[in-house]
């Protein structure tokens, strides 16, 4: 009974909302070896780090956990400054992996999103809708990667559940 | 095993080695795997299925699919539901139905005594009467005998209805031959294509007729096509699925009724395709003659079908009356399964009667129409008329008719694009289309079958061009030629008397003669005459019978039926599952909710949880053991007043706001002045909506040049962020200001009354927390219980508050800390009712209820917020405005209600002298307060704070309560005790 | 259910979106008369034919953007970014 | 005009119901009427005939571009009801309730005026304590509410199944508004039609207003339409949705906009549900016809349309709801679905008004105003009669825009 697809709670990622100028931007990161994506809504990827570019002035930095504190230092997210502002976005989100021959199905009925090869490429991410809150989605190998604000993953937890399996 | 008497011994496309049991209104019968109920209950000879709407005639099976216009079933058992067309259910183990609107059943049904009355009972008839006394007395055994089946039973066995998304290139409706060689060719050129039909297997035509392709039976074609088809991974193929709506964008809304997957019951498809193809065929209409309603009347369209695909034939003696060629198909194949045809009524001159006929051994009366139908129950015989008046009457227990075809031209119309009428058709087909749609075959108006392939090959070539796809090479199969399709319209026979039963609309029993006395009444046009008779507004939606509805207004007002024109086409389609509308969105997930790291452990605690704002979650109140709701509230409210009380403010709404132009951003949103806030400092602030209307209030923290942390109350916070977005990028682009919404980003557990520092320091933190060094309004960065936070000093609740924000992966042990270091000084968690107290107590006002929507600062005596230099923020000219009528206004006031300790209801109003009068103000809050050992309010009073001591009076309905009219504030007025 | 062009993210389903109503002129200068303030605030324009209007992708890029659609066809037929162009733009943008 | 009851029914009964009258005449085209009413929906038939009943004013012509009846009238989902909050709403709708009850008798024409209450089904105590000010406020007025609990609610509707201790939002309580009621919403305007044309009114089918025209000092002199000029020393605009398509024509700007609200119907099942049964905290609402059919109703499409169809994102949410509430009916089957184009004023109260152009009248904003036909006729009658608001109407009118003096029953319950 069920899909054959796999919901996965992922642990904690270091992430930091960037917003601004893009060269400024692509300055403020340069060190992490990462470049600004070149077409919106796909990201770029560096050692475990993902870049998203989310909106017109607006970047979305992942990294693994244990790199949180160094990010935090050398990209100083309290430094407010005039050109670019980075905030640590850490805790706001939760994040799941769907992966499985049937993902996509699973993708289907969660979004409205095309998340056809043509439309959605390989290095996609982008904001859509999820169950009907907002989340970020983004291609993996073998499925997809999506985000949630944190205060609603109980919630999408559930939603998943229940597609999956088809109970209640 | 008894064999089923109108079964033929062999043909169709049933599993006839596969024997069904089933159950018909309480009878067992036997019938085949491919069969529906209704191709099985004719099959064993059940003929009277049903008793109709109004009259309660009995009735039986007229048609073979969805157009059924007369026998509705209600399955019983596992997935009860009601109000089933019985041609479209499929045949299966256990299956139970039983006929609806009749009782006890439809053979012997007490409320066909309503065709004795029938003559009473004209369209409209109770427009005319019971007036008297009223309505309301005769509306319950009125109601009782309308409706069809009853409504589906409470229990639901678990199943999972689930919707879902579809994005392509190209969609097909419609699975008959011109749907299939358009999905067949858009599959090859690499396209995306779904196709869908709504029967269990498709085919269409092709499986009700006995068409020849290539010189093999045409299965064989449909065979090869799916077998290409289910090679292919871009295609997808819906059967047993109805293509229902047609939206904007287009956009198809898809029931699809018995998924592969065990554990989804239906499945509700949104798709998108590029191109929409509309290959829905065409439905049969009936003919209008005296007991044209007769159980043994069918479509001809029908007969053909079960002859072919069920292998069964309704009766022993056909008569086939039509005013087509389209019917002498059915004659040549009946006659090739060696049933006789007794006669074909033609209604046409003999002189455009061609080929059709050649090759039948049959009477054929050209310019003849059957005048009436005979016999109750079951059709004996008909009589049949000539132009010169002669009659005659045949024997007969079967009559096929056929009125014409009417291309299914729903979708199409749904999609907003124009029909037109079609005078050789007499019909109506699609016109100019509004979306990215095109019609084939039949449902364009084709009813040659060669030439429609033919067709719908160079229109989906073109499609796929258009698309940037290349059209893939491909060869029509080879068809016997048959001959055009050519039809005289027929509206009603001639002849018909007052009073005659003549069905328009078979199922709501609207009958010519209803047409006729809505015309005369005055409803002339096709919208008056639907909405008087009812005709086309049963289950079917008049599938078979408005094209002759509208023939009939055209006739009788001496139009053109083009000039009558269609009523809209609506969705569905054909009805289908509210369940499959809705989907997984059900149970705990039908609205979003909320949770905050300590959503988990206040559930523990047994606190009963309420709906917050923005979909949260928080506790109301933590309910004591042998205590009430009050006890609790009060016990929290003092702890707070007295001691030390904790909650989590977590859903406030946060957000960093920086840029070169932040000051005079935060300048603009709020009313009072902030260019003077000091870095490390907060104030409160009210925001106004362009109306002048209080928008939102909360405070904002400075924490750099041009850096600052606002927060927005939990509820609007979402709103606030909009607005904020809105100015941003609408009204001021060239400004540098980015905001973050950081609600999630931070947690906060908020220590507040007088012990509050003592718990503070006991959970031991690297900030310097004397009032001194930290006074009211101000923040700090540093640690507490040795995690990283930020500690603000704001008050909701009138006492020494610290607000302790946490990221909220340590939100959790916080709190657990907290709980534990404040335990010596009897600390005690607070919900959202004790919060409310603490507010009224302090006369904070709290949007919901002192703010309305009808309020601006003065009105709250907050005049001192709307800065006097500043005319430019948001929605001050609106006050200005508002307030220069000179109109009194309604302004918040403290009460003191003498209610013995009672609460008075939030709401009430306050009316002059207590009056049963408009009302000069209302109790926007009333709370027990712990402070005063006193029921308190806050309200809002005309002129209210020039009547400060004044008694007034509050209306419960026919209870008054005297109120003293107070200051707006019952505990610390001068705030010594927050600033402590 | 529409398909609506954002500038930034291409053609997106409509429940991404909030519709903020019809665009209306700039706010009007402090000096203008209280008649012209409330016709600025209330009057709108509502005409069956196109109508300009804002639309925020809320669920999506967070971009607010106009186009202008016909009340009863709901046709787009100018937007920000035009959307046979969306989707086109790529690179650094500045 | 031919009086109806059961015996005239069963006189006409002998004759094959052939000698049966229409229920309006179509007389020509007049070149000038003292009136002209613009609408042959509810609202300005209502005006038809109170004009001529009340004010003995039947040199009046109502034109409709369509067929009369045609507009929101043939599409709303019935609900009448006078639950609003504000003191200026009050007595206005209480007014129109009280002229309902007594329709059919003064039409002569059964409207099937069922009075039936509505239950407002709650599941938040923020709804709670709103509807329990309408109540407190409604009892000045003469609108009424009482509550029930829980298990009342679910024996006076026990196919009110959902919506338990566990679910999403569980219900917390009722409250039951007894004067709401239902009507056969066509016959409304039937009725109006037939007793405001046996008055000496004239309906004018297919007759489209294209302009309104202006005498040199401004004020009105008649109406450009699709057969011609009409002239009149008065006209009113009773469009609905369509209310600023022919004002604009005089350069009359009206705070106002229009918006597309849908509505579906099930398939037809015996009596299941005899109230309203509203929730607004879903924004759902229902009624089951006498034909058996439910009638449902959810929230307005966000944005601005002439249209009348339906948005699938609205009408899914009303679905998803409805069937929290009444899960067994995910079985149960849509039947048609269709919508309406009305207009909602910038406090979203309806505005009943003289206007800066001498002898111009409109009345508007209603987007929940099949409740208000009768009153809204019987007021906008008294005002082009009069020259004077009618008391219960007075604070509609257009004055209030001028001060911002908003009437604003914003978190109205979801019923229309
Ligand atoms: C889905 C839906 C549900 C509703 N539910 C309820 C409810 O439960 N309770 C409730 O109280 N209200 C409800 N309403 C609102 C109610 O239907 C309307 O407020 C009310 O019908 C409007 O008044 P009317 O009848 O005069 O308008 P209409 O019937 O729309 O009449 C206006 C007429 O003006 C005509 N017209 C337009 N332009 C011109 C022109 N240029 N020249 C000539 N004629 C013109 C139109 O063709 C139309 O016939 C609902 C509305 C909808 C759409
Ligand atoms: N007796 C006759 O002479 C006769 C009668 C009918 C058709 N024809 C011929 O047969 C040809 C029919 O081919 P065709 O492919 O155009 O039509 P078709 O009738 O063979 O197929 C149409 C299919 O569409 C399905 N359908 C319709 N509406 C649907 C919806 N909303 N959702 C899902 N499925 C839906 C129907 O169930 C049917 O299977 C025509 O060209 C015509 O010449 C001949
Ligand atoms: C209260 C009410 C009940 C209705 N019941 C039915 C019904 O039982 N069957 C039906 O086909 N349509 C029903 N309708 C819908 C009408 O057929 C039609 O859709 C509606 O009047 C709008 O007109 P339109 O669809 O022609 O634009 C009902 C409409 C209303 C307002
Ligand atoms: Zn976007």
């Amino acid at each position: 009974m069920g899909y054959q697809a796999t919901i996965k709670k992922l642990g904690f990622s270091a992430i930091f909302d960037i917003k601004g100028d893009a060269s400024a931007a692509s300055k403020r990161i340069s060190h992490l070896g990462l470049v600004l994506p070149s077409e919106v809504n796909t990201a770029t990827e560096k050692d475990g780090q993902y870049l998203c570019w989310v909106g017109e002035n607006h970047w979305l930095l992942l990294a693994p956990a244990e790199k949180e504190n160094q990010l935090l230092e050398t990209l100083a997210p309290h430094d407010p400054a005039m050109d670019c502002r980075i905030v640590l976005l850490s805790d706001a989100y939760t994040f799941f992996t769907v992966t499985g021959n049937q993902a996509d199905e699973i993708l289907a009925i969660a979004s409205p999103l095309d998340i056809r090869l043509i439309n959605f490429p390989k290095n996609a991410a982008t904001y859509s809708e999820l169950f009907g809150i907002g989340g970020l989605i983004m291609r993996r190998r073998n499925g997809y990667l999506i985000a949630v604000e944190r205060s609603y993953t109980d919630m999408i937890a559930i939603y998943f559940e229940k597609v999956v399996t088809g109970k209640g | 095993m008894i064999k089923a008497p109108f079964r033929l011994p062999s043909g169709g496309m049933i599993d006839r080695r596969k024997h069904i049991e089933f159950e018909f209104n309480g009878k067992a019968y036997f019938g085949h795997e491919g069969d529906t109920l209704a191709s099985a209950l004719l099959a064993n000879g059940v003929f009277l299925t049903a008793r109709s709407f109004k009259y309660h005639r009995p009735r039986g099976i007229m048609g073979a699919g969805v157009e059924e216009p007369s026998c509705l079933v209600e399955l019983l058992g596992e997935n009860a539901a009601g109000n089933h067309p019985a041609t479209t259910i499929r045949l299966r183990p256990g299956l139970a139905a039983k006929s609806v609107n009749c009782w006890p059943s439809p053979n012997f049904d007490l409320l066909s005594i309503n065709q004795l009355f029938s003559r009473f009972l004209p369209a409209g008839f109770y427009y005319k009467t019971f007036m008297w006394p009223n309505w309301h007395l005769f509306e319950p055994s009125i109601r009782q005998a309308a409706g069809l089946a009853a409504a589906p039973d409470e229990q639901i066995p678990a199943q999972h209805y689930e919707t879902r998304y579809w994005h392509g290139d190209v969609l097909i409706v419609g699975g008959g031959p011109c749907g299939l060689l358009a999905a067949l060719v858009a599959s090859r050129s690499g396209a995306r294509v779904m196709i869908i039909d709504e029967n269990p297997h498709p085919g269409g035509y092709l499986r009700a007729s006995q068409t020849m392709m290539n010189g093999k039976p045409a299965l064989d074609w449909i065979t090869a096509i799916r077998t290409e088809l289910d090679a292919n991974s871009e295609v997808t193929q819906l059967w047993d699925s109805t293509g229902w709506g047609y939206r904007e964008n287009n956009l198809l809304m898809v029931t699809e009724r018995n998924p592969s997957e065990a554990h989804v019951f239906q499945r509700g498809w949104k798709a998108r395709a590029r191109h929409v193809i509309l290959a829905t065929g065409a439905i049969e209409r009936n003919l209008v003659f005296t007991n044209n309603d007769r159980p043994g009347i069918m479509l001809a369209s029908a007969v053909q079908r079960y002859l072919n695909e069920f292998g069964v034939i309704p009766g022993r003696l056909p008569i086939i009356f039509t005013n087509n060629n389209s019917a002498y198909q059915l004659a040549h194949e009946l006659q090739a399964a060696g049933t006789k045809v007794t006669a074909i009524v033609d209604s046409r001159p003999t002189d455009v009667i061609g080929s059709e006929k050649n090759g039948l051994e049959i009477p054929i009366y050209a310019a003849h129409q059957i005048s009436t139908a005979h016999g109750g129950k079951h059709l004996h015989a008909v009589s049949i008329h000539a132009k010169d008046g002669v009659t005659k009457k045949l024997d007969c227990d079967l009559l096929a008719v056929s009125g014409g075809w009417n291309p299914a031209v729903h979708l199409f119309s749904q999609s907003r694009s124009d029909l037109a009428y079609d005078e050789g058709l007499a019909s109506f087909v699609p016109d100019k289309q509004a979306q990215k749609l095109s019609c084939v075959g039949a449902a364009a108006g084709m009813m040659n079958m060669a030439s429609a392939m033919d067709k719908t090959v160079s229109a989906i070539t073109t499609i796929l061009g258009e698309l940037g796809f290349e059209s893939p090479t491909f060869t029509l199969p080879e068809l016997v030629p048959s001959p055009n399709y050519h039809l005289y319209p027929l509206w009603h026979v001639d002849g018909m008397k007052p009073g005659d039963k003549a069905f328009v609309d078979i199922q709501n029993d609207v009958t010519l003669d209803d047409i006729g006395l809505a015309m005369r009444e005055g409803f002339d046009t096709v919208e008056h005459v639907k909405r008087y008779t009812t005709a086309g507004m049963g289950i079917d939606q008049g599938k078979v019978g408005n094209v002759n509805v509208i023939g009939n207004i055209a006739k009788i007002s001496k139009k053109q039926p083009g000039d009558i024109g269609t009523t809209t086409f609506r969705a569905p389609f054909t009805p289908v599952d509210f369940g499959s509308i809705a989907g997984q969105r059900n149970g705990a997930t039908v609205l979003p909710f909320r949770h905050t790291p300590i959503t988990q452990w206040n559930k523990e605690q047994g606190a009963i949880m309420y709906e917050a704002g923005a979909r949260w979650q928080r506790p109301g109140y933590f309910p004591i053991v042998g205590g009430s709701m009050q006890d609790a509230i009060n016990t929290e409210a003092n702890a707070v007043r007295f001691g030390v009380g904790v909650y989590d403010g977590s859903p406030l709404g946060k957000f960093d706001i920086s840029g070169r132009d932040a000051a005079a951003f935060i300048d603009l949103l709020y009313t009072n002045d902030f260019n003077d806030l000091e870095i490390g400092m907060g104030r409160y602030g009210i925001m106004l909506n362009d109306d002048g209307m209080i928008l939102d209030d909360g405070v904002t923290f400075k924490l750099a040049e041009n850096h600052y942390l606002m927060s927005a109350s939990t509820g609007f916070a979402d709103l606030v962020f909009r607005h904020m977005e809105y100015l941003l990028q609408v009204e001021c682009p060239n400004w540098q200001v980015w905001i973050t919404p950081v609600t999630s980003q931070w947690c906060n557990a908020t220590i507040c009354g007088p012990k509050a520092r003592d718990v503070l320091a006991a959970l031991g933190t690297s900030v310097d927390i004397s009032n001194k060094a930290f006074p009211f309004m101000a923040m700090r960065d540093g640690s507490v219980a040795d995690m990283p936070a930020r500690i603000c000093r704001v008050s909701f609740t009138g006492e020494v508050s610290f607000e302790i924000n946490v990221w909220p992966r340590h939100a959790e042990a916080l709190w657990l800390r907290i709980m534990e270091a404040g335990t010596p000084f009897g600390i005690v968690p607070v919900g959202s009712e004790t919060s409310h107290v603490l507010r009224v107590e302090k006369g904070f006002l709290s949007l919901g209820h002192e703010v309305d929507g009808t309020v601006d600062p003065f009105d709250l005596g907050m005049g001192w917020i709307m800065s006097s230099k500043k005319s430019h923020s948001i929605g001050r000219r609106s006050v200005d405005i508002r307030r220069s009528s000179g109109k009194q206004r309604r302004e918040l006031i403290g009460l003191i209600p003498e209610s013995g300790g009672e609460l008075v209801p939030e709401g009430a109003p306050i009316t002059p002298n207590g009056d049963r009068i408009a009302s000069e103000g209302f109790v926007s809050a009333c709370v027990w307060s712990v402070v005063n050992k006193q029921v308190i309010a806050l309200g809002l009073l005309i002129n209210g704070r020039a009547r400060i001591g004044e008694t007034v009076i509050i209306r419960d309905q026919e209870r008054t309560i005297k109120a003293i009219v107070t200051k707006p504030c019952f505990h610390d007025p001068m705030g010594h005790r927050l600033r402590g | 259910m529409l398909i609506l062009p954002c500038p930034f993210c291409g053609q997106r389903d409509e429940s991404e979106f909030v519709n903020a109503g019809p665009t209306k002129p700039s706010r009007p200068d402090a000096n203008v008369s209280d008649a012209e303030w409330v016709d600025w605030l209330t009057v709108p324009e509502n005409p069956i034919g196109y109508i300009e209007e804002k639309w925020w992708h809320a669920k999506g890029c967070g971009k607010w953007f106009t186009i202008k659609r016909h009340t009863v066809t709901h046709e787009i037929v100018t937007a920000d970014v035009m959307p046979d162009d969306v989707g086109k733009r790529t690179g650094e943008t500045t | 005009m031919a009086k109806f009851s059961a015996f005239s029914l069963a006189w006409n009964a002998l004759s094959h119901h052939r000698n049966w009258t229409r229920y309006w005449q179509n007389p020509p085209l007049a070149k000038k009427y003292e009136v002209l009413i613009i609408g042959a929906g509810g609202h300005g038939l209502a005006t038809a005939h109170y004009l001529a009943k009340n004010h003995g004013i039947t040199d009046t012509a109502v034109l409709e571009k369509g067929w009369l009846g045609g507009g929101n009238i043939a599409r709303n989902t019935v609900t009448v009801r006078s639950n609003y909050l504000r003191d200026e709403s009050l007595p206005f709708f209480v007014k129109s309730v009280s002229l309902f009850e007594g329709l059919s008798k003064d039409l002569n024409f059964n409207l099937m005026y069922s009075n039936r209450s509505m239950i407002d089904v709650i599941q938040t105590y923020p709804k709670m304590r709103e509807i329990r000010r309408r109540m407190m406020n409604g009892y000045l007025h003469g609108s009424s509410y009482s509550s029930i609990d829980v298990a009342e609610l679910r024996r006076r509707v026990p196919a009110l199944t959902g919506g338990g201790p566990e679910s999403r939002l569980p219900i917390i309580g009722a409250m039951v508004h007894k004067e709401a009621a239902t009507c056969r919403h066509d016959g409304v305007a039937w009725g109006y039609a037939r007793s405001a044309s046996t008055r000496g009114v004239e309906i004018h089918q297919h007759t489209e207003v294209k302009n309104l025209l202006r005498d040199k000092d401004g004020t009105i002199k008649g109406v450009e339409t699709n057969r011609g000029t009409v002239l009149a020393n008065k006209v009113a605009v009773v469009v609905s949705g369509h209310t600023t398509t022919i004002t604009e024509t005089a350069g009359l700007r009206l705070p106002i906009k229009s918006f597309n609200l849908a509505a579906f119907v099930s398939e037809p099942v015996k009596p299941l549900i005899d109230v309203i049964v509203n929730c607004p905290d879903l924004g759902v609402y229902l009624n089951q016809s006498d034909k058996g059919e439910l009638v449902i109703g959810g929230a307005p499409d966000p944005g601005q349309s002439f249209r009348r169809d339906v948005k699938q994102n609205v009408f899914e949410e009303a679905v998803v709801t409805m069937l929290e509430l009444f899960p067994a009916f995910r079985r149960l089957k849509l039947l048609r679905q269709w919508g309406g184009v009305l207009d909602i004023a910038h406090d979203a109260t309806p505005i009943i008004s003289a206007t800066d152009i001498p002898g111009l009248f409109v009345s508007c904003g209603w987007w929940g105003g099949f409740k208000a036909v009768p009153a809204g006729g019987y007021t906008l009658a008294h005002l082009i009669a009069t020259g004077q608001p009618h008391n219960v109407a007075a604070p509609f009118t257009l004055d209030r825009f001028h001060h911002l003096d908003f009437i604003v029953e914003s978190g109205t319950t979801t019923a229309r």
